[in-house]
């Protein structure tokens, strides 16, 4: 079943042809990768799905019901989480209250009960806060709670952006980059992290990512974006194989070797 | 003797620390390239050498230590960088940048004659002298800044990740122009994402990741090995 | 660090405190102090100062006397900087010194009227050298004086002078939307509006600008064959400088807010034909005044050039220690309470000062305030050229 | 130094005893002394010498309401000085509340308002338009108005619901533009409220113009008028209380992570669902509206309003309060507020008395005149030199231990539920 | 309708003049913007800063013995901006290069301070000196020209009186604007300028040194300043310290409308504003039957300088900015 469908979407920005009319289906519970060299438009097909741009040409659906041109924040809530290819922490906020900014769209604590607190105010914060540590223990930033965001190493910043966003309980997530800056260590640990995460909790997941490794190794669907368009499409093995992505994309010389 | 040569070179952004320890070497006529994966710290290292990230650690040019110049004067000295994402003055016309290049040349007629020779290999921008920067295609803006990067009559030249987001037929185009230009005894330090590409030019060549040198060899020995095979081929 | 940085602020805020503390603690059973509050910085400090100087000048001169008496005389000068908040604080601060026994003050009606709530409050006497907001003296309080002249007196003095001896008929009116000016200005209007006079425009001008060109064309474009301007001398001379340089040469009128040296050095020339309300006579020309100039710049330095309101704070300040006198008199010699000098001042009926002569009415207003009418030739101050008397 | 800033950071008992003494001290001798600015601002310091203090806060805020509703106002009783203190603890105590105010707008969300005094304005002017006689005349003579001096209390809220009300008027506009951008918007429309306030009497009048609006009656209860310094302290106090009360709930709470998250990354926090025109609109209203409720009190308290009190000074004043204090941190902007306010209010005019009455330094040299002079140099010294303020903010730390028992001890219990089943 | 079309003529003449005036003043806030994405509180108070010295150097040139003429105003314009201009450099390099990295309030605080410490050590020294801030200066230009009365298709346009004076000012504004839009972009420091706006650490690589050319910038847009306050103070004669502060608003406002960083943007808008500023204060009051008034031309200058914003952010001859994500 079909968890996201971009239906042949397009965007300009000025004269440049950004993305298009690239058409794309996740299936539910599936681990998508989008590749392509740097300016290929892969982010900017990430940006459209949730809503920061909307596409001038296209449509979008979640689980059937189109989510085209909608704020940012409502395409949240309706469950697509996103990571951010240069990281965006909330620098100067400790690790923990990031990931309860993560849950903002499950509190219900209104203007009175914040300021009355109510019991039911309080309750529901002490059970953000232990989801919230949760979630970090779960990515394995337990140890780094009270810190602030920007003073984290390069790779945990990477991982407490999947913790926010998995606290916003997205039923699709999309990794613009994970893998940008880790060593093969920490590489190894986001890749089972991320499957992990689509077994745990039956999330749709899509990534964009350079680090082919990890792109061949967990990714069910391979989509080659080329100058905004689709180029190409497939398990790995074929994406591997393919002339049209050795060329575009790893270097025609790749061929000679 | 090597014109330019670092010696451990650290770099922080805020605490985090981007570069480990880095050495390497650019022996003169040569062509280098740093490969690795975004932010492995490629990047990172070209600012160390340019003065726009602060360092500890040696970088010697010409064998003079040059870590603590401002950007400024290491340009003066003859250290074209060519930035990501090319960084051409989109306000500015393609002739004003040009002549930003040029800036430390005080004698007009110098720079017109420096200019004729940037034409010569791109011919393209000569036709698009008046045009504001900004309205250009990937491509042109690439050989613009290029272009630019030559008008300093540099003893090396820095290109960053030059092929990025372009088309493979103006890829083509931009490596020919670097060995052209290499063939003409231009020292070139070359940071690439497109590993094989990169390789295929160069004569040497470093792999970076998380912030240190993973591994350097030939580039033909590079080209070979089974690691970076996976690692950057799939 | 933190730490470090608390323990330095406690300690700047001690050490700075003592020395301030201490000091203000001086004075015997013998000493009275006057105290002055007027604007010292800020942009009306120059009137403020004039306030302050000519005040600290009649006191000074009176020390002698109370020395006599047994008293020493102190002058406290107050900076209200023009701010309500400010003249509040300091009003309370001078309730608490309880050798103070009078103010003079305001410059400003905004900061005479909160203030003079902690003066009735703590029945110290005020005399005002400058207010001339109505509502000043309207709630009946039993401290606060004055001894200038209303707005709603200046107005319609400077009306009926307008219209029966510049034979004005079309009057453009303009005011600084500032307390001072819009009071003046509306004080105006209403005698002329019930005169049915015709007023071609009421219009306003901003505090601190000086180009007031727009106003002007308006004023071209009316042609009124009078202009009447509620504000203080530094837009006023601007506005007649650049009204004459727009050939537009009809009288212009103000009320005492033009009455300063100022106003003849910023229009310049073009000063002529300018007239303003005083409840000051010309005494330039007279012994007293001329005695007068010389005591204060010998005092204050050639600088500072004497304003009304030098003459007003000394006026006010003579009255201040007549009532003081009174009091000590009617006591037998012993240092009076704060209600007894505050009624001895209302009590002053013939106080005749440089300026004006000083008696209160019930509400604490001057009796014999009354209003003169001067006009710029090309110095200052005026020449003067009509009495009004009060009715 | 060190050794006794360990042994204060060390030691409880050292702490109380630090506390007691100088409690104990300074208020003798402000009962005692007839007039002494030192031993006041002592007491004072025992706030920020009790912040630093390592006890829970409970105790903390319990010996400091003690402290502000007993100790001052009994030690201040002792002399004629009393009504001084009080009355530079009220402005302090109103300027405190709207600091926290443009906190919010500044340091929580990060929006740059250099309009702020406009909402002081408006509670000032809601209550004073109808509390005095000035309403009479607005509304021909009805019998309603003028309200007197029992309305005030009902004020403080309606000053506090139309100052809200404007803050999200202003705010719809205003927020689609940023930074730099914004600052310029906010000044604006500070500016225009003032000139609009200081022009409003014609064509009809409402705000009676640059005379100001004069008679406004002051705070009544059960027949009890506040009308010294000293008894509108005690209003004063309780309604600071209540906005540091609520700040403090909105800044752990959904509303004041959005507020600074928003202000960290504002792409960022859509993508978690953040809606950014309400969340910043919020911001606004909240700040707008202890504002609002100071003004009222202002107001009441001078029983005398005009648009003088109002001007970009005024709004640049209680920035550089937040500024000083270090943006976002609540303690550190009541420093901030207390410091500024005392030092316009009461030490500069102290120095300067001093200065020209004992030491005869003429005016020019007179520190109060040097207001602007010394305005601008904590600006440039603290934007250069201590840019987080005298008391950075700090975020809220968690105890890991608890978070990590409870977590388990619900991990058994879902375990064992799923067991159950 | 009549009343207005009458004095026309003569309101966009004092228009222009203001006009001209807040315009040069706004390209020192534009350039300063365009370069740093500063505002520069403080301009205002260097503007001040030149017609003081400006007033003071007359002065002096009084008490020597000099007359008042085209030379000398030309020798006091020189001074007044060399002199503003290096103090310019010197607020750069104490407050605002020091924080360069930092948030971008921080420097909007300091320019703040920066802007109240000139205001105070201008009160001071002129208080010291004079024994009062306000000061009446020398006018060198005093002769006026009459424009006589005449009529235009039975509309009556009434006599009205330029100040040569006024000439003067709009001749040297408009002389400094076309002087600086050729250095601007024809000149290599002028580029190099737009370069370092535009992408400062790029223009670092091609050899440019950034602080120098910020520096320049300042020194420009301050030595500019200053000299539009000689200017001022010929005009009006009398000055106090605060006249920056009003008048850098307005001067500001009217860059934001030009689009702020864009120096013809800025003449424009400071043009506009002082012609609606003028316009306003003359007809309001006829406009709307004497309900509102002159009083209202500054709410009107903000009302619009919001709209602008809301509607077209980037001023009227910016370009908006996309963040990049």
């Amino acid at each position: 079943m079909s968890m996201l469908t971009a239906t042949s979407i397009t965007k300009h920005f000025g004269g440049l042809t950004a993305v298009k009319d690239v058409s794309i289906n996740f299936e539910k519970g599936s681990i998508t990768a989008v590749i392509g060299p740097n300016g290929a438009g892969k982010t900017t097909f990430f940006n459209m799905i949730t809503g920061i741009y909307s596409p001038d040409g296209g449509e979008i659906h979640l689980d059937q019901k189109t989510i085209t041109g909608l704020k940012p924040n409502f395409i949240a809530e309706k469950g697509i989480a996103r990571t951010f290819q240069n990281i965006r922490l909330f620098k100067e906020m400790s690790v923990l209250e990031n990931v309860m900014v993560g849950m903002h769209i499950h509190l219900n604590s209104g203007f009175l009960g914040t300021l009355f607190s109510t019991p039911k105010v309080r309750a529901e914060e002490e059970q953000a806060r232990y989801e919230a540590y949760s979630l970090l223990e779960y990515v394995g930033l337990a140890d780094w709670v009270n810190h602030q965001a920007k003073n984290l190493p390069y790779g945990a910043q990477r991982k407490l952006e999947i913790a926010r966003a998995l606290a916003t309980h997205p039923k699709v997530l999309l990794l613009d980059e994970p893998a940008a800056g880790m060593n093969p260590k920490e590489t190894t640990e986001l890749t089972d992290l991320i499957l992990q995460i689509r077994d745990d909790k039956q999330i749709t997941i899509i990534l964009i990512e350079h680090d082919m490794k990890l792109v061949m190794r967990i990714s069910e669907q391979i989509y080659v974006l080329d100058h905004g368009q689709l180029i190409a499409q497939g398990v790995p093995e074929e994406i591997r194989n393919n002339p049209n992505v050795i060329e575009a994309y790893l270097g025609k010389s790749a061929l000679s070797v | 003797m090597s014109l330019l040569q670092l010696q451990s070179i650290r770099s922080f952004y805020g605490q985090i620390q981007a570069l480990h320890d880095i050495s390497l070497h650019v022996g003169q006529g040569e062509i280098v390239t740093l490969i690795g994966s975004n932010g492995a710290g490629k990047s990172t290292t070209l600012k160390a050498i340019c003065g726009q990230v602060k360092t500890t650690g040696k970088i010697l040019f010409e064998g003079n230590e040059i870590q603590s110049h401002p950007p400024h004067t290491i340009a003066e000295l003859g250290i074209a960088h060519v930035p990501e994402g090319r960084r051409i003055f989109p306000g500015l016309t393609v002739k004003e940048n040009l002549e930003m290049g040029a800036f430390q040349v005080k004698d007009k007629k110098q720079i017109t004659e420096r200019m004729e020779r940037v034409f010569q290999y791109f011919p393209r921008v000569k036709e698009r002298l008046s045009q504001k920067g900004g309205t250009m295609s990937g491509g042109e803006q690439q050989m613009l800044a290029i272009g630019r990067g030559l008008m300093m009559n540099p003893k090396i030249l820095l290109l960053d990740e030059p092929s990025m987001g372009l088309a493979p037929v103006v890829v083509e185009q931009i490596f020919e122009i670097i060995q052209k230009l290499n063939q003409t005894g231009m020292t070139i330090l070359l940071v690439e994402q497109n590993a094989y590409q990169a390789l295929q030019i160069a004569d040497r060549g470093y792999v970076i990741q998380t912030g240190s040198i993973a591994l350097q060899d030939h580039a033909d020995a590079l080209l070979g090995n089974e690691q970076i095979r996976e690692a950057y081929l799939a | 660090m933190k730490r470090n940085f608390l323990t330095i602020l406690t300690a700047i805020g001690l050490v700075t405190t003592t020395v301030v503390g201490c000091s203000t603690d001086a004075g015997g059973n013998n000493t009275i102090k006057i105290a002055t509050q007027s604007p010292l910085s800020g942009s009306s400090s120059t009137l403020g100062e004039a306030i302050k100087l000519g005040a600290q000048l009649a006191l000074e001169e009176n020390q002698e006397k109370f020395k006599k008496l047994g008293f020493t005389l102190e002058l406290v000068p107050y900076d209200d900087q023009g701010d309500p908040k400010v003249g509040v604080a300091n009003a309370q601060k001078l309730a608490a010194d309880q050798s103070i026994l009078g103010i003079v003050g305001h410059l400003n009606s905004g900061v005479a009227i909160p203030a003079s709530s902690t003066y009735e409050n703590n029945s110290i006497a005020m005399v005002s050298p400058a207010n001339t907001a109505v509502e000043l003296t309207e709630q009946g309080k039993k401290s606060v004086n004055r001894i200038v002249a209303r707005d709603d007196f200046q107005g319609p003095a400077a009306y009926g002078f307008a219209t029966d001896n510049l034979k004005a008929k079309n009057i453009f009116i303009i005011q600084d939307k500032s307390a001072y000016g819009q009071g003046l200005a509306e004080n105006f209007k209403k005698v002329a509006e019930q005169k049915q006079a015709k007023i071609s425009a009421y219009e306003a001008i901003t505090v601190g600008e000086q180009d007031f060109n727009g106003v002007l064309n308006q004023v071209a474009a009316k042609k009124p064959d009078l202009i009447y301007f509620g504000g203080l001398y530094g837009e006023g001379g601007l506005l007649v400088k650049q009204a004459r340089e727009k050939g537009l040469n009809m009288p212009v009128m103000g009320g005492d807010g033009f009455d300063s040296s100022d106003m003849v050095k910023i229009a310049g020339k073009g000063v002529k034909n300018t007239f303003y309300t005083s409840v000051a006579a010309d005494i330039s020309n007279t012994p007293e005044g001329q005695n007068f100039v010389k005591k204060y710049q010998a005092k204050f330095g050639e600088k500072k050039a004497v304003q009304s309101f030098s003459y007003y704070g000394y006026d006010s300040m003579g009255v201040i220690l007549k009532g003081l006198e009174d009091s000590i008199t009617k006591n037998g010699n012993k240092k009076p309470s704060r209600e007894q000098v505050r009624d001895a001042i209302r009590a002053v009926q013939d106080y005749q000062g440089i300026a004006t002569k000083v008696g209160f009415d019930a509400k604490g207003d001057n009796k014999y305030a009354k209003v003169f009418v001067f006009q710029f030739e090309d110095k200052y101050p005026g020449k003067q050229v009509g009495v009004i008397e009060k009715q | 130094m060190k050794k006794l800033t360990s042994l204060f950071s060390n030691s409880r008992t050292f702490q109380s005893v630090l506390i007691l003494l100088i409690v104990l001290c300074a208020s003798t001798s402000l009962y005692l002394m007839d007039k002494s600015v030192t031993s006041f601002l002592l007491l004072l310091c025992s706030f920020l010498l009790l912040y630093y203090t390592t006890f829970s806060n409970w105790i903390k805020w319990g010996v400091g309401a003690l402290i502000a509703f007993a100790v001052i106002p009994v030690a201040a009783s002792g002399g004629p000085s009393q009504q001084v203190y009080m009355e530079v603890a009220v402005m302090a105590g109103i300027y405190i509340a709207m600091a926290l105010g443009l906190n919010i707008v500044v340091g929580f969300a990060g929006l740059l308002d250099l309009g702020f005094v406009a909402f002081f304005a408006l509670g000032a002017y809601v209550y004073g338009i109808f509390a005095s006689p000035q309403a009479q005349a607005l509304f021909q003579n009805s019998s309603i108005f003028p309200l007197g001096g029992e309305s005030f209390w009902l004020f403080i809220i309606i000053g506090a619901l139309v100052a809200a009300l404007f803050g999200i008027i202003l705010g719809v506009p205003v927020l689609r533009v940023k930074g730099d951008y914004l600052a310029i918007v906010t000044l604006g429309f500070g500016e225009i409220i003032r000139i609009v306030f200081n022009n409003l009497d014609k064509p009809v009048n409402i705000t009676n113009g640059a005379l100001g609006i004069s008679g406004i009656p002051q705070p009544k209860l059960f027949g009890f008028t506040f009308t010294q310094s000293s008894h509108i302290y005690f209003v004063v106090l309780i309604v600071l209380g209540f906005v540091i009360y609520a700040v403090r709930r909105f800044e752990d709470s959904k509303l004041g992570r959005s507020w600074k998250a928003i202000r960290e990354d504002e792409i960022a926090s859509q993508a978690m669902g953040i809606p950014l025109v309400k969340t910043k609109l919020w911001a606004f209203a909240l700040g707008a509206s202890f504002s609002g409720m100071m003004g009222v009190l202002f107001a009441a308290k001078n029983q005398f309003v005009d648009p003088t009190s109002f001007t970009l000074l005024e709004s640049i004043t209680i920035l550089v309060m937040v500024i000083l204090g270090g943006m976002g941190s609540v303690p550190g902007v009541i420093l901030g507020a207390a410091i500024i306010s005392i030092l316009n209010l009461q030490i500069l005019t102290e120095i300067t008395l001093f200065l020209t009455q004992n030491l005869h330094v003429p005016e020019v040299f007179s520190p109060a005149k040097m207001q602007r002079l010394l305005f601008g140099l904590v600006l440039v010294g603290i934007a250069i030199y201590r840019p987080q303020g005298l008391i950075p903010a700090k975020n809220k730390t968690y105890k890991i231990a608890d978070l990590k028992a409870k977590l388990t001890q619900k991990k058994g219990k879902s375990k064992e539920t799923t067991t159950s089943i | 309708m009549q009343e207005i079309l009458s004095t026309l003529p003569q309101v966009l003449l004092d228009g222009l003049t203001l006009g001209a005036i807040y315009a040069v003043v706004a390209l020192g806030y534009t350039m300063v913007y365009g370069i740093l994405e500063l505002i520069n509180f403080a301009h205002g108070e260097i503007f001040m800063a030149g017609a003081f010295i400006g007033t003071a150097l007359l002065f002096g040139f009084v008490d020597i013995g000099l007359a008042l003429n085209w030379v000398t105003l030309v020798l006091v314009l020189i001074f007044a901006s060399l002199l503003t201009g290096v103090i310019g450099v010197g607020i750069e390099r104490v407050a605002y290069r020091p924080l360069r990295t930092a948030p971008k309030l921080i420097p909007l605080i300091s320019a703040v301070g920066i802007s109240f410490i000139l205001q105070d050590v201008v009160r001071f020294v002129a208080e010291y000196k004079t024994g009062n801030y306000i000061v009446t200066g020398q006018t060198i230009f005093e002769n006026k020209i009459a424009i006589p009365a005449f009529s235009v298709g039975g509309y009556e346009v009434h006599a009205s009186a330029i100040k040569s004076n006024t000439l003067i000012v709009i001749g040297i504004a408009v002389l400094i604007m076309i002087v600086l839009d050729i250095f601007v972009n024809r000149t290599k420091w002028g580029i190099a300028m737009r370069a370092v706006a535009q992408d400062r650490a790029t223009a670092a690589l091609m050899g440019i040194n950034v602080n120098k050319v910020i520096s320049l910038t300042f020194f420009i847009g301050s030595a500019i300043g200053g000299a539009t306050g000689v200017l001022y103070a010929q005009q009006y004669a009398t000055i106090n310290p605060f006249i920056g502060f009003i008048l850098g608003l307005k001067a500001f406002t009217a860059a934001v409308l030009g689009g702020i960083g864009n120096i013809r943007g800025a003449m424009f808008g400071g043009l506009l504003i002082g012609l609606l500023e003028v316009f306003a204060a003359a007809n309001l009051g006829i406009l709307t039957g004497g309900a509102l008034g002159a009083e209202y031309k500054d709410v009107f200058a903000f009302i619009i300088l919001i709209l602008v914003l809301i509607f077209k952010p980037a001023g009227l001859f910016g370009q908006a900015v996309k963040e990049k994500v």
